[in-house]
């Protein structure tokens, strides 16, 4: 791919170069996607083959989910898609403040979701007593959920790395530590997703622990500090340096990493749906 | 080369075939290949679930037959017509450039339907068939349970309650009723085997956690091999067993022999004192562990195993069964009424002596044999339970005396 | 590269993505809610299980078709992604009513779980 | 390798870009650093092939040990452990190192050049599919080297066979992880396939004018990506059980292992069709062209084989008919099995129509496509007996298994795919194999696989049980295996007659110029061996078979040709493609990363993992530039100063 062509009109939803004019990333991410749900068919099968005929002693979903907490999840990783629609709408119109913005929004969200399910694992496991070996039940369910988070995880990755791609310098010999700076901004970022979702965590059992704000930062000093480093890292990446390679071109690369960030979502949508809400009917 | 040019040869090359062929099948092998009416045949058969089976089978085989002829003849009809005869005719113009015939397509896709339902139709009568017992014998029918393990085989008897002790137990040799339907539950409790008995019927799996059936029934007495038929481990392939069919008086009676408790010898006084007999102990790992003489009235072999041996050695037996707790044996096999331990997990002993084969049908029950699988389990079949179990984890050693004891003593067990 | 954005042919129902984005996200939240709320209501079993599944069917369809697009790209993308839902799908139904069958029960099993979740299989 | 080296042509790239370090882009194209970060369609093909084939005499030479330990009954060659490792690797090998990667080495050669592509969509993913397929194989197979063996488990693996507590050797492990590194590998190959076929048609080269071949790649393809998640599925759910504990398999906490076969055979049998569709496209080329005259019915033929696919998906419960199922389930899977037999008929019936009134030349392909016909064809005779339930029901798990199988993966892939070699030879080589030689070989391998594997049939009717280390001898089964056994000596003296001619034409055979068979699809139109580049200028498709249009309305096809070559030039030449290191790294990191995870070893697993990941960040940082090649009307470079990458 050549630097941006900033002259010439890109058509986002055709390429003459194909056959089809279906970009071949395009192309690559939905025979993927298909896949993908044979995938998570196979996976959500096992968990409901083993749902219908569970052994006996096995504990009741019932008295183990948490459904305020999964809807709030759900409902996060809606707005998630939302803000990564947006992102591709920005970045197809060439506003690539406005996409970087979406994309953080994205990993935000994507960060909360992750740390809902962290937060609701260790609930499991240590509240309700449902571990991944001492149940069918157990082992589907982290094993399911598990996988889906595992793709969460794998989307904000990707997400981060694209956020930083965008701050690639178009002239790369003017810059000639750039590629430090990459690796240094992904560093950053990644650090900030999880030191904010440990403090966060950390901060969520102290209060349910009847502990108060002080005694949270006391004991997660070093968390919160690595928070605060992280975030003024990213601040200070975050500053424009001139021209950068990246723009409307790229508006494919956001799009297919855009297709896989909603395929995570409508597989939790069916996850959700088969795997929570019909326990409780 | 031109097929013509080469035919002298051929018929020179066949006549060799033919003569090299014959030789083979006389020298030494068995002409079994070409009549298929091995022990465990499935096309010469004993039952009404193989029949039908095999019926289905000749079906496919009749279709697919009248098939292969048809388009096999078009196909070397077409072969040997079209080819280029010459290298003019390799590099003549080429022929028209048809493409297609879509009548012919269809009416070729037709017949082949045709032909799969000829096939269907007798397929799934048999498919409800051979499921389970025809709802108008079922009140005949007789329940087995089968048991899989790693790797032979237990049967129970629910029927058969023995008072305070369960169901009536016996391993690798499952001895039936003829001539009537016989259901028998499969189970396994460590991997996956599969009950096979290709004479009576084709195989159902033993799997855990499942709770599968399959029912058989034998026209009359008869003499069975079957096999476990689904790979379960290392020694999977000497997992075998044997059904003994017998007719309604015979069947009662075996029932009653079982029931008893293990059978004691007494000591009459006129009888030898213990002495010991040797056995042949240079066995080759996997050696055959069969007799021809057996095969030939294998269900009368049977019948002779019924009954106790001529000549019992009293005090040897005493000693064998002395040695049997001394050397941990009781630990885990059943011996019913003679002492108390073991358990279900292991082949039931108490009538050991009346079955015609030891370790999984593999050795023929004699007491060469029977010493040769005490002395040496694990060669004859290789990673054995009783061998690692047992004379690995409680160092068992046995001396040619303790053996000859111990076999004397199980020998007895009829 | 410019914020003004030269539009070419095919290009104007773009304009108003953002407005179509921002409200299939309410809408999809709204199921979502309603969804939440089904549970709890006193029916039939199976007309709630129904409802719960054409609810997640729908915002299935709103995702694939508004956010991943597939609406306004060349309809190849969602033959393809269609040939992968619907052989995973079949190939899903097809196992669970395999192990449904009387056959297929395990042995281990509790009776009072079947009763619960008959409805899905 | 040389021979398609040398002849390649082979510009310099004087503007290569001045990069830090990590973003060097090796140029070199001889050499040990050319072939590892190629990303040429061509090399990569030919190395899959070379994989392949290795893997092919490995299997081969596990199967003829196979063979002497079953000679005669009671034989003591192999042990019990032995002889199940062999079968196990046996399996795992043939299938999944030997004629998988053979049919990937033809899509990724011949499909290119058969749409007018000049390589795949995704050339960098193509090196990492091959990478990681060397992976998964060295994780497959380190069990050889390991005190344990490779794993005994069989190559269906069923649980609980394959759990800690029955095989807690990690060569169990290895197996398990080596085949998820394959899986990963042909899950990315086929996706690239995919996008390859249907977006780099050159202009005018239409669905239905898509060779069948490229056909049957797209099909198998979807069979790919479609039925591989179901085995990772069940691979995790074993590694899991193994590595944490879990209770998928696990019967005392309520697991069911039969789940393990489902999931198994749902990839199982779309993967038998995997191994065999690819075959049919061999032959749906070979049969045209050596008959003069186009294929009977393509859109037929096309349509049939997608349709394969499809049921593919429906039947998988075939190989469960003794499981149990109940009536309703074995009736359904027993008529959706019987259906396939349609499709494929019409498959035979329109080769038979193609061979009518045309004007056979029976050169070697020629003999193994016609040869192809008629063992397949009894395969799936015996294919259609397994599928009426109450016959499989003796059949399951006997010799008559293996007899079904052998015949439509040797009779039917392998009989294709050596037909395929054989044709496409010339093409990639720029050699022609001795036709005397090509035709000895095949009658060798014909009646020695027929020796072989006929016998079986008998076999398993009388009884005889599938993975059996020892029978007895008064079963009735001593002399067919005796001539099974003599058999497969036969073929390995067929193969190795084969294999011998092969190496010996590829260094000393005959020089052929281009299109030695008067063909019929695009490929044949370039020289041979082709230029990296393949197509100096993209051709023009008027007909189905494109080449053959070609060669009877040249003046037409020259002007048009010299056209584009123009507007090309004006659009600044050919764009090739830099070479990569970072899919071998990112592959190298999924090895180490598989290593560790078989050995707990969380270190290096990490490590494994770290690497891949780097790997592939930095594929996607250096970005898919190439540089541009310009060339005058012959082929030959031109200089041209203002060159931009
Ligand atoms: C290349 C691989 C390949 C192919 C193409 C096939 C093709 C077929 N297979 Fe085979 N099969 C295997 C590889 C393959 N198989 C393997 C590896 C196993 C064993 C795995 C293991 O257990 O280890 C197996 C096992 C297997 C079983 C399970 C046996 C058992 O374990 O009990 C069954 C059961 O139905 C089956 C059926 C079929 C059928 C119906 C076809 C059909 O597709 C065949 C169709 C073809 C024809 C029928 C011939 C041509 C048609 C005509 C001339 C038209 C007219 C014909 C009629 C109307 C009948 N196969
Ligand atoms: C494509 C797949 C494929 C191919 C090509 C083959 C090829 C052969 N197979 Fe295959 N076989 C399987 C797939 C295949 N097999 C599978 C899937 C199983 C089931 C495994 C299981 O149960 O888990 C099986 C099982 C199997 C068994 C049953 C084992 C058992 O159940 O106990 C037997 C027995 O005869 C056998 C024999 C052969 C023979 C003789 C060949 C011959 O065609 C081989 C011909 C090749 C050669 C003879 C190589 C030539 C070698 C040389 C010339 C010398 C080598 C030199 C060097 C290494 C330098 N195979
Ligand atoms: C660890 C338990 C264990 C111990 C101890 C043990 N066995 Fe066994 N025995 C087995 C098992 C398991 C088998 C079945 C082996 C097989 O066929 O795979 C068996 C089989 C047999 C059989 C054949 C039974 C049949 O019906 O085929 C005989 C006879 C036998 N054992 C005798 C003995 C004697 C004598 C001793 C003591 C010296 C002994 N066993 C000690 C476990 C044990
Ligand atoms: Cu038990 Cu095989
Ligand atoms: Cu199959």
């Amino acid at each position: 791919m050549s630097s941006q062509a900033a002259t010439a009109t890109i058509d986002h939803h055709h390429d003459h170069t194909t056959s089809t004019g279906i970009p071949n990333k395009k192309l690559l991410m939905w025979a993927f996607l298909a896949s993908d749900c044979m995938f998570f068919g196979s996976l959500i099968s096992t968990h409901l083959i083993y749902r219908l005929h569970p052994p006996p002693g096995n504990p009741s979903p019932r008295d183990v989910f948490d459904i305020p907490l999964t809807s709030f999840s759900t409902f996060i990783l809606l707005m998630s898609s939302l803000m990564m629609a947006l992102a591709v709408n920005a970045i197809q119109k060439g506003n690539l403040r406005s996409m970087r913005f979406s994309l953080l929004t994205t990993i935000f969200f994507g960060s909360i979701f992750l740390g809902g399910q962290v937060y609701e694992f260790t609930n499991f496991v240590h509240e309700k007593h449902l571990t991944i070996t001492n149940s069918i039940l157990g082992t589907t369910f982290y094993t399911l959920t598990g996988t889906h988070g595992t793709h969460v995880a794998i989307g904000v990755l990707w997400l981060i790395m694209m956020y930083v791609r965008s701050f690639k310098p178009a002239d790369t010999a003017a810059h000639p530590l750039w590629f430090f700076r990459n690796v240094l901004h992904v560093a950053v970022m990644l650090g900030l997703v999880l030191s904010a979702m440990f403090s966060v965590l950390a901060l969520v059992h102290t209060l349910q622990a009847g502990g108060s704000l002080g005694a949270f930062a006391s004991h997660n000093l070093p968390l919160v500090a690595a928070f605060v480093v992280a975030l003024v890292a990213a601040v200070a990446l975050a500053k424009p340096q001139g021209p950068v390679h990246f723009g409307e071109a790229n508006a494919i690369d956001v799009e297919s990493m855009g297709l896989y960030w909603h395929f995570v979502d409508i597989v939790w949508i069916v996850i959700f749906t088969a795997v929570y809400l019909l326990e409780y009917l | 080369m031109r097929l013509y040019s080469l035919l002298p040869h051929f018929t020179r090359w066949g006549r060799a075939a033919v003569l090299a062929g014959a030789t083979l099948l006389l020298t030494g092998c068995d002409l079994n290949f070409w009549r298929m009416d091995g022990h465990q045949s499935t096309i010469v058969v004993n039952g009404p679930v193989a029949r039908s089976q095999l019926d289905v089978f000749y079906t496919t085989v009749a279709v697919t037959m009248v098939i292969f002829v048809i388009v096999g003849s078009v196909l070397a009809y077409a072969t040997l017509k079209f080819r280029a005869k010459s290298s003019e005719d390799e590099h003549a113009e080429p022929p028209e450039q048809g493409h297609g015939n879509p009548l012919i397509e269809l009416s070729l896709i037709g017949a082949s339907v045709m032909a799969l339902v000829i096939i269907a139709i007798p397929t799934l009568k048999a498919i409800w068939f051979t499921y389970d017992v025809p709802a108008e014998e079922k009140a005949n029918a007789y329940e087995v349970n089968a048991t899989g393990l790693q790797w032979w085989f237990r049967f129970d008897y629910p029927n058969e309650q023995i008072n305070g002790v369960g169901p009536l137990t016996t391993s690798n040799e499952l001895v039936i009723p003829a001539g009537r339907p016989i259901r028998i539950n499969l189970r396994s409790n460590d991997v996956i085997h599969s009950f096979w008995v290709p004479k009576l019927a084709g195989k159902v799996d033993m799997i855990p956690n499942r709770g599968n059936f399959i029912w058989l029934q034998a026209d009359e007495p008869g003499y069975f091999w079957g096999q476990c038929a689904e790979y379960c481990g290392e020694s999977h392939a000497v997992m075998r067993f044997r059904v003994i069919a017998l007719g309604p008086r015979e069947f009662n009676e075996w029932v009653g022999r079982q029931m008893e408790p293990a059978r004691t010898v007494k000591d009459t006084g006129d009888q030898p004192k213990a002495q010991f007999a040797s056995y042949r102990t240079d066995w080759k790992r996997n050696e055959k562990g069969y007799s021809g003489k057996f095969d030939l009235n294998p269900l009368d072999a049977w019948r002779a195993h019924q009954e106790p041996e001529k000549h019992e050695n009293a005090a040897l037996i005493a000693k064998g069964k002395e040695l049997f707790q001394a050397k941990t044996c009781f630990s885990c096999h059943v011996i019913r009424g003679h002492m108390v331990g073991g358990s279900s997990a292991y082949p039931d002993l108490t009538h050991v002596g009346a079955r015609t084969t030891i370790a999984a049908g593999l050795l023929e029950n004699n007491p060469e044999q029977l010493a040769r699988w005490i002395t040496h389990p694990n060669e004859v079949k290789p990673g054995n339970k009783m061998y690692v179990n047992g004379y690995l984890a409680n160092n068992i050693q046995l001396t040619p005396d303790d053996v000859s004891a111990l076999v004397a003593y199980l020998s007895s067990l009829k | 590269m410019s914020d003004s954005h030269a539009s070419a042919v095919g290009h104007h129902a773009e304009e108003n993505k953002f407005q179509i984005y921002v409200r299939i996200a309410m809408i999809l939240a709204v199921i979502t809610g309603v969804e939440i709320a089904v549970i709890g209501l006193p029916f039939h079993k199976w007309l709630l299980v129904s409802t719960l599944v054409i609810l997640s069917a729908v915002k299935f369809m709103y995702v694939i078709f508004y956010f991943m697009h597939l609406r306004w790209d060349k309809v190849f993308c969602t033959v393809l992604f269609f040939i992968g839902l619907v052989i995973a799908g079949a190939t899903m139904w097809a196992l669970i009513k395999l192990f449904s069958v009387h056959d297929s029960i395990p042995l281990t099993i509790s009776l009072n779980g079947v009763a619960q979740l008959a409805g899905l299989a | 390798m040389d021979a398609t080296v040398k002849s390649h042509f082979t510009a310099k790239e004087e503007h290569a870009p001045a990069k830090s370090f990590v973003f060097w882009r090796p140029t070199a194209k001889t050499g040990l650093v050319s072939w590892l970060t190629t990303v040429d369609h061509k090399r990569i093909g030919f190395l899959y092939g070379l994989f392949a084939l290795f893997f092919f005499l490995v299997g081969g030479s596990e199967a003829l040990m196979i063979r002497l330990q079953l000679m005669v009954p009671n034989n003591n060659v192999l042990t019990a452990i032995q002889y199940n490792q062999m079968f196990t690797m046996h399996g795992t090998t043939m299938i999944f190192l030997a004629v998988m990667p053979l049919g990937a080495a033809f899509f990724n050669i011949i499909m290119p050049l058969q749409i007018g592509a000049r390589d795949v969509a995704f050339p960098r993913l193509n090196a990492f599919s091959l990478w990681t397929f060397v992976a998964g194989a060295i994780i497959v197979n380190i069990g050889w080297f390991l005190p344990d063996g490779p794993p005994i488990t069989s190559w269906v693996g069923y649980a609980p066979l394959t759990s800690k507590l029955y095989h807690p050797s990690h060569s169990t492990d290895f197996w398990v992880l080596g085949l998820q590194l394959l899986g990963v590998a042909s899950i990315a190959a086929a996706l690239n396939f995919i996008v390859t076929i249907i977006n780099l048609r050159a202009p005018g080269m239409t669905m239905m004018r898509l060779p069948v071949f490229t056909w049957m790649t797209l099909v198998t393809s979807f069979l790919i990506i479609l039925s591989f998640p179901a085995i990772t599925i069940a691979l995790v759910e074993v590694m899991m059980d193994r590595q944490f504990g879990t209770n998928f398999f696990e019967v005392s906490n309520g697991g069911m292992p039969i789940l393990w076969q489902h999931l198994f055979w749902i990839f199982g049998h779309p993967e038998v069709y995997i191994l065999i569709l690819p075959a049919m496209g061999i032959i749906s080329e070979i049969l045209p062209t050596f008959s003069r005259k186009p294929l009977f019915g393509y859109p037929i033929v096309v349509f049939s084989g997608a349709c394969i696919g499809f049921l593919g998906f429906t039947v998988w419960s075939h190989h469960m008919f003794t499981t149990g199922m109940g009536t309703v389930a074995t009736a359904a899977f027993s008529l959706a099995t019987m259906a396939i037999a349609v499709p494929t008929g019409v498959k035979i019936f329109n080769w038979i129509g193609t061979l009518w009134g045309g004007h056979l030349r029976m050169r070697t392909p020629m003999m193994f496509a016609l040869g192809f016909i008629w063992m397949f064809m009894i395969g799936g005779f015996s294919g259609v007996m397994h599928a009426a339930a109450p016959a499989d029901a003796q059949q399951q798990d006997s010799y008559f298994v293996i007899a079904h199988f052998h015949y439509v993966l040797i009779g039917g892939s392998i009989f294709a795919l050596l037909a395929g070699i054989h044709y496409w030879f010339p093409l990639i080589v720029g050699r022609q194999v001795s036709d005397f030689w090509g035709k000895l070989s095949f009658w060798v391998i014909f009646v020695g696989f027929n020796v072989t594997f006929f016998p079986m049939h008998f076999l398993g009717l009388n009884g005889m049980p599938r993975r059996t280390f020892t029978y007895d001898g008064n079963l009735g089964w001593n002399t067919a295996n005796f001539i099974a056994t003599i058999g497969a000596m036969i073929l390995g003296v067929g193969i190795a007659i084969y294999f011998g001619v092969m190496i010996y034409t590829y260094f000393k055979g005959t020089r052929v110029g281009r299109d030695p068979w008067d063909g019929r699809t695009l490929e044949w139109s370039l020289p041979n061996p082709p230029p990296e580049y393949n197509y100096h200028v993209i051709p023009t498709v008027h007909a189905r078979d494109a080449y053959w249009y070609e060669k009877h309305h040249r003046e037409e096809i020259a002007k048009e040709t010299a056209e584009h070559r123009k507007e090309d030039e004006a659009h600044g030449g050919l764009h090739m493609p830099h070479q990569s290191i970072y899919p071998l790294v990112a592959s190298t990191g999924a090895l180490i990363g598989a290593f560790g995870a078989c050995y707990h070893d969380f270190a290096v697993a990490i490590t494994g993992g770290i690497v891949l990941l780097a790997g592939i960040y930095l594929w996607s940082l250096e970005g898919n530039e190439g540089y541009h090649l310009h060339l005058d009307e012959a082929g030959r470079p031109i200089e041209d100063p203002h060159a931009k990458h």
